[in-house]
């Protein structure tokens, strides 16, 4: 399924696990595929000199963040074999515990899911102009650094 | 010209701006640096890359779209 | 969450997507969890020579394959830094479109979970005592050849 | 002594048999396999590794465990 215009990835507040499971579902029509691979990022309660994490709050420079996630997907469909490709990021708070990054890609193969998937995550980290604000139990706040 | 200067993240918080039009005159991305490092002196030790029309540019970059963003390092997902 | 003891790693039949959206919800409460990855194996409705697959049925050799699914997991623990790591696997008739495979494995860092999980899935595949017997619409079958 | 051989996938289809106890006076996995192909003279076209008390073994392995399975290639997933 390529879907050539860009959409908005963004999506405000946390993914809940009830969407995860329905987007599963929705591929059970499509009888060619025979790998999915799935890419959760979950809010962590990192403690930071020895102040804990209870959410982040997202912002992003929107338009381009919407652009490049269409360039990363249109990048994967021309490198690897996919069915299917369906990225979605938080904006607002997300708790810890929470997921804040669903990616969700479907082939015929499972070669091609696993480096498919490694592939658009790390080009989201590096690419994508998204902000996370590690909000301490505190109410302090600091600016988070991607690894 | 008009240009929409954005800031994002941690810049948004220093400057305590979101978004403003600013008029320029000059002519590449480093002039209008200048410029906004003037307004913002603290913007200067900060790291961050330059968005022209959404493409993120070198400060050699002659101006020429009126949105420019200012974006420190990325921290999705 | 490592789990010493020997568990049993097939399920009667298909692999729910309301069980899948479960299983993530369940680790929302580990808030050391930085990233998920989930691989779904899906029955394909392959065509050959003219013959469409419209289910493979699941037999296995349960207690040398839950044995192995065990090795598995106590060698993916020790390689990679998880903190859960669960697998279902079906027995029994899986049609095409339902998922017959479910690998799930969570890590305070995304590099551990993309690494763990392809060791994982390809080891399943080259070392677990399962048979896929792949069913035609006209009642005829072949016996399953991973690749 | 008495084993109790068990077929998976195909080999259970073309011996149509999953389970049986056979008696077996001989010493290594190479001499129970002849007997074995002795009474389903079409095992012996097919791929398939053996495996004694859940371990695969080669076949010289010493028979000295009651359970013995015969696997053709796995294809689970």
């Amino acid at each position: 399924m390529k879907d050539r215009k860009p959409k908005n990835v963004f999506k405000e507040g946390a993914i809940s696990s009830e969407f995860i499971g329905q987007s599963i579902a929705k591929h059970q029509s499509k009888t060619s595929i025979g790998a999915h691979n799935i890419f959760l990022g979950q809010v962590r309660a990192d403690v930071i000199d020895g102040k804990t994490v209870s959410a982040i709050e997202y912002t992003a420079y929107e338009e381009m963040a919407n652009a490049k996630f269409h360039e990363i997907r249109e990048s994967a469909f021309e490198k690897f074999n996919l069915t299917c490709m369906h990225i979605y990021h938080s904006l607002g708070t997300v708790k810890i515990g929470e997921i804040c990054l669903f990616v969700f890609v479907s082939s015929p193969s499972r070669k091609d899911v696993f480096k498919a998937l490694e592939f658009i995550v790390e080009a989201i980290k590096a690419d994508v102009p998204v902000y996370g604000k590690e909000i301490f139990e505190d109410a302090s706040h600091q600016w988070k650094v991607n690894s | 010209m008009k240009l929409n200067i954005k800031y994002f993240g941690l810049l948004a918080e220093v400057t305590q701006c979101a978004a403003e039009v600013i008029d320029f005159s000059g002519s590449s991305v480093s002039e209008l640096l200048e410029l906004l490092f003037e307004k913002y002196p603290i913007l200067e030790n900060k790291d961050f890359q330059v968005a022209q029309n959404q493409k993120i540019v070198s400060i050699d970059t002659l101006v020429s779209e009126h949105e420019i963003a200012l974006l420190p390092p990325f921290s999705g997902g």
